[in-house]
């Protein structure tokens, strides 16, 4: 046990987002841009400071009112919820950048845009707080901040597809955070406490602790689109406007993923079973699987993107049994619980990355071309050759060729599974990439193709072709500090260690 | 029997019915229904908890979550109400389902 | 314990009015009919049942308090029953015209 | 004294059982907004008899606020402007 | 014979929760979950949770009460019929038309639910009958600033959370415009309404629902209450006066309008950043000030949430 430094640094990052949104209500509907561009770079520079502070101090806690748990609440701010955190500052800054041009191009116009920046900031704050709470309670409020920030968003155009595919998420979410709520409180009233670090001491494994388990795992796979309960996401996805289904698909989901990490590392260690795990790699494999080849089968460029999330997510779900071993495996490395981890976090940085420039360069198409159907897409390498280059790279890293951080993830995650001795996950990673360079391929021998008829390609403000394309290579760029990477990772004992951070004394902490 | 531990007991029930309500009926408004159902389970199994051991009052803190549950669950299901309302305006459709 | 006769004796009535309220909701042929048996119900039930716990526990805020709730209750009784019945008439009228 | 307490309870309670009836057969919705009033009023009564049985009278709070929003429900459903027919069905 | 009432109270939930589903005509399962919400409200009360009981009536049972009546005119087609014999879609739970293929879902789907119920139960049954944190919310209590311990820590110990859940409900009014366009609230133009016991009636009710939301306030510091029940109350204020067409919240200007609906989760915010600035701890209440700074506080968010949920009102039914 050790006593934790304090930062002021996390209710910062979840206040400032949450102050910018308020306030970026009082600005003239044009002039919302300049709160938004500012803020976005301050939170930018919060987070910024976030990772200069852990990689200081390791982990470091606030406990707003001084009340600590079991009372209280506790924000921590450890590597794993910073590299989260950095990510959606960087990202968030480049769809903030690009929202602003998009809006004004034809198709953009079309959505309601003056929310944007309102919704889209209280969904930062949300999803600061969700990486940042220590509490299993929290996080219901922040998920549920998300959800509803995040349907806002999507419906922001209106339209009845947009409108009808929202209500199925909104609902679909709804339910998981009742199921997720559920097990809150099955597990509040085993243990009489909702701190994650204290959870970890003092939950025992047992029919309840069993029962909570599998109500929270049903609840996140269904936010975050789990193979079963994937239905949502396609249409949610595709029908929203381009910056939008940047943001859900590369930051929104993710929340489910980070949360389910952080459960079933910190908090149900001892409850875990290997079927368990097994199953949810079971979801995972059937949705890389499935999300690839329905990828395949699409005629509409933002709902291939859509699929693809399902099967790109699918490999988040795959490091899950990992984390339990098989009963009686034993092996000489101990290697296989970081080669997991890292390939979870590459693999939420490069989807991330590469999705949300997918996404931005179907809004580009869909701008320029006023449809985004496939068959249309003939000739965009000599028309748009920028678009045609971040897909291309992106599509690169989705595949997982090297030296792409998909590449590393995917790799990471095949040493994992040898390692692991569950050989059996293999076959559905390498059938997955497979399949994912048969769509990627089929878009980009398109594009490459000679226009049949003559394509009208409206023109595109040059910046936005630039922030896909910048975010493409980001998905390239994180390959190489990989080292450092995992060595900051390791400085806050993530990796399911067990993490002490029971804070010392219950004092009033004002004084 | 304790008070308490019949409540506990009916609220997975509740939850069970709400659960299998958002899944198999088809229109808008009992969905949303179904889920604010749902939402009843949970918090009466959190206010069954608060009621095993009483001091002077009842354990407050799940009374606190409770109250922070229903507002915000209630400002999803109002959310999902102008949804499904604006949904009926436009298409005239009130279920998932294409219509034939 | 003449006192608790009392009580038992008020709320018996009180009882008595729902009773009647509740049967007369579900005999009676019309909507009109089943307003005038609600009456019953809100105005005397309710009063009679506040009446007897005033006297049951016997301190002059609680009775005042319980007296103001009743009053509330014919208050909103009164209204909710001739809002329903204009309502009503409104639509049995606007049937009629439509019907001749 | 608290068995007639609890019997009074219980008995209210079967009334409102006994109301379900006239709530699930209508026939209009104006009669199912009775049924719900008189369940409103007779879960006011159960209020004060319980105020009363675990002598806790912030109960008569709950009463107070029960009564005072049953009939926003009534005025919000009488007052609803007719709805206006679509054009294509 | 405590326990009758008990199990009469949860049979007769879980009954009303599953007629709710079954029912086959729309304003069946409305009114229907109507009872269910007053039933649910008894049961808080057995268990000890007038807070939560007021809550639940005020914010369950009578904003989603209001709004779902309101949808309830928009879904049926026999509303302004008022006899509703006309034939409505019947709910598709019905089982008896259902083909084979749509039979062996639902058959699985049954099994299924019903196992869950079986786990959930043996689940609820092993959880342990002693140990929550009455005790240390006890302790704590004196240094609160409130009296009452729920206040407590809705307020104190957990405002983090209450920061939030403020603001959710200003995400939730912002998502509701995106979801139906921005476009101005109608202008204050319709006349009052001509009934004149109707306007009676909203004029007696108005103060009262005013003076009892305060009321629920101010003592929401020592017993149960406080400010989300009060904005309930005052919120059914602005419902009021829409529905007899005073359309006060329309009259405001945009600004004016914003500025209410903010100030609340904004002071809140502004508050924990201004004592994080004084002692570096967010939200950290110093106990000489901690009952007025949670008065000031809680009054303010009433006043955003009482707008905010006018504001949802008017929005949706115009």
């Amino acid at each position: 046990m050790k006593e934790l430094p304090a930062s002021v640094l996390p209710p910062l990052l979840v206040g400032v987002p949450m102050l910018l949104g308020m306030v970026s209500l009082f600005f003239k509907i044009k002039r919302r841009p300049i709160p938004g561009i500012i803020g976005s770079v301050l939170i930018g520079v919060l987070a910024f400071a976030a990772v200069v502070e852990t990689s200081r101090h390791g982990t470091v806690i606030h406990v707003p009112g001084g009340w600590v748990p079991p009372l209280g609440i506790v924000l921590r701010m450890d590597p794993l919820s910073v590299v989260f955190i950095s990510l959606t500052a960087l990202i968030g800054i480049f769809i903030g950048l690009y929202s602003q041009m998009y809006f004004r191009t034809e198709e953009g116009a079309k959505v309601r845009f003056p929310l944007f920046w309102p919704l889209w900031f209280f969904l930062w704050a949300g999803l600061n707080g969700l990486f940042l709470s220590n509490d299993i309670f929290n996080l219901y409020v922040t998920i549920e901040v998300i959800t509803i920030c995040a349907v806002g968003l999507a419906v922001l155009s209106g339209e009845a597809k947009a409108l009808k595919a929202g209500l199925r998420y909104l609902l679909a979410a709804i339910v998981g955070s009742m199921c997720y709520l559920l097990g809150v409180a099955l597990i509040y009233g085993s243990t009489g406490t909702l701190d994650m670090a204290l959870l970890g001491q003092v939950l025992e494994p047992g029919p309840t602790a069993s029962f909570a388990l599998i109500v929270i795992t049903l609840g996140l796979l269904i936010k975050k689109a789990a193979f079963p309960f994937h239905f949502w996401l396609p249409p949610a996805h595709s029908a929203a406007s381009a910056p939008v289904s940047a943001i859900l698909s590369a930051l929104v989901v993710k929340g489910g993923f980070y949360v389910m990490l952080r459960l079933w590392t910190e908090v149900f260690g001892v409850s875990l079973t290997f079927a368990a795990g097994q199953l949810i790699g079971v979801a995972g494999a059937a949705a890389v699987i499935w999300g690839s080849w329905q990828a395949l089968l699409q005629t509409n460029l933002k709902l291939l993107v859509a699929h693809s999330s399902v099967a790109q997510l699918g490999y988040l779900l795959m490091i899950f049994p990992l984390l339990v071993l098989k009963p009686g495996f034993s092996t000489d490395s101990a290697d296989w619980l970081p080669a997991a981890w890292t390939a979870g976090i590459f693999q939420v940085m490069a989807h991330a990355f590469a999705k949300s420039s997918m996404f931005l360069s179907a809004g580009i198409v869909v701008a320029a071309l006023g449809h985004d159907r496939i068959a249309s897409l003939r000739d965009l390498v000599a028309k748009m050759p920028m678009t045609a280059l971040a897909i291309g790279i992106a599509g690169v890293s989705l595949i997982g060729l090297p030296p792409s951080g998909g590449f590393m993830a995917k790799w990471m995650l095949l040493k994992g599974v040898f390692l692991s001795g569950q050989w059996w996950w293999a076959p559905a990673i390498l059938i997955g990439s497979l399949l994912t360079a048969g769509y990627i391929f089929m878009l980009l021998r398109l594009a490459f193709a000679p226009a049949r008829e003559e394509n009208r390609f409206r023109p595109v403000p040059i910046m936005l072709q630039v922030c896909a394309l910048l975010l493409a290579l980001g998905s390239f760029l994180i390959a190489i500090p990989a080292e450092k990477l995992v060595v900051f990772l390791e400085n806050g004992e993530s990796f399911g260690r067990g993490i002490e951070t029971v804070i010392k004394g219950g004092n009033h902490g004002n004084e | 029997m304790e008070t308490w531990e019949i409540y506990s007991l009916t609220s997975v029930v509740i939850f069970a019915i709400g659960l299998g309500g958002v899944f198999l009926v088809k229109h808008f408004l009992r969905k949303i229904i179904a889920t604010v159902i749902m939402g009843g389970g949970v918090f009466l199994c959190f206010v069954s908890f608060a009621k095993r051991d009483t001091l002077n009052f009842p354990d407050p803190v799940p009374h606190a979550l409770v109250i922070t549950g229903i507002v915000v669950a209630v400002t999803a299901a109002a959310f999902a109400l102008s949804l499904a309302r604006r949904i009926h305006k436009i298409t005239g459709e009130e279920t998932f389902e294409e219509k034939e | 314990m003449i006192k608790e006769v009392f009580v038992v004796i008020l709320l018996a009535v009180g009882c008595f009015f729902f009773l009647a309220g509740t049967l007369g909701l579900l005999r009676f042929p019309n909507l009109y009919a089943r307003l005038h048996a609600l009456t019953n119900a809100d105005n005397l039930g309710v009063g009679f049942i506040a009446a007897g716990m005033a006297l049951y526990i016997g301190s002059p805020w609680t009775a005042v308090k319980l007296f103001f709730i009743w009053i509330l209750t014919l208050l909103s009784g009164a209204t909710t029953s001739y809002l329903i019945a204009r309502f009503r008439k409104e639509h049995d009228d606007s049937a009629n015209g439509n019907g001749k | 004294m608290d068995h007639v307490f609890v019997i009074v309870i219980i008995f209210l309670l079967l009334n409102i059982c006994m109301g379900l009836i006239r709530l699930w057969r209508g026939p209009s919705v104006a009669d199912r907004l009775l049924a719900t009033q008189l369940f409103g009023t007779a879960g006011m009564a159960v209020l004060t008899v319980m105020a009363g049985y675990s002598e806790d009278l912030t109960l008569l709070n709950v009463v107070i606020t029960f009564n005072v929003l049953s009939i926003i429900l009534v005025i919000c459903m009488v007052q609803v402007r007719k709805k206006k027919k679509k054009e294509t069905p | 014979m405590e326990l009758l009432t008990d199990g009469l109270l949860a049979l007769l939930t879980a009954y009303l929760a599953f007629r709710c589903m079954l029912a086959p005509k729309l304003s069946k399962t409305v009114f229907t979950f109507f009872a269910f919400g007053l039933i649910l409200a008894l049961m808080w009360i057995r268990l000890g949770a007038v807070d939560v009981a007021i809550a639940e009536a005020a914010i369950a049972s009578g904003f989603m009460g209001v709004l779902l009546l309101d949808s309830l005119r928009d879904f049926s087609p026999s509303y302004s019929e008022f006899e509703d014999n006309i034939e409505q879609p019947p709910n598709q739970v019905a089982f008896a038309k259902r083909s084979l293929s749509q039979w062996v879902p639902a058959i699985a789907s049954g099994a299924g639910l019903l196992l869950f119920l079986f786990i959930a139960l043996q689940a609820v049954r092993e959880v342990p009958a002693g140990g929550g944190l009455a005790a240390f919310a006890e302790a704590k209590l004196p240094e609160s600033g409130a009296e009452h311990p729920v206040t407590a820590v809705l307020l104190n110990f957990r405002a983090y959370d209450t920061l939030l859940e403020v603001a959710v409900i200003l995400m939730g009014l912002l998502a509701i415009f995106a979801a139906g366009g921005i476009r101005q609230f109608r202008k204050p133009s319709l006349p009052p309404a001509k009934d004149p016991v109707l306007r009676k009636a909203i004029l007696i009710f108005t103060p009262l629902l005013f003076l009892f939301g305060a009321f629920l306030l101010y003592i929401g510091k020592s017993g149960p209450g406080g400010a989300f029940q009060a904005a309930v109350l005052w919120g059914a204020i602005g419902i009021l006066l829409h529905l007899g067409g005073w359309r006060i919240f329309n009259a405001l200007s945009r600004r004016m309008r914003r500025i209410i609906i903010i100030a609340g989760p904004l002071f809140f915010l502004l508050t924990g950043f201004a004592l994080m600035a004084r002692s570096g701890t967010f939200l950290a209440y110093p106990p000489a000030f901690a009952g007025f700074l949670i008065l000031i506080i809680e009054t303010l968010a009433a006043v955003s949430i009482a707008a905010a949920l006018t504001a949802i009102y008017a929005f949706l039914t115009d």
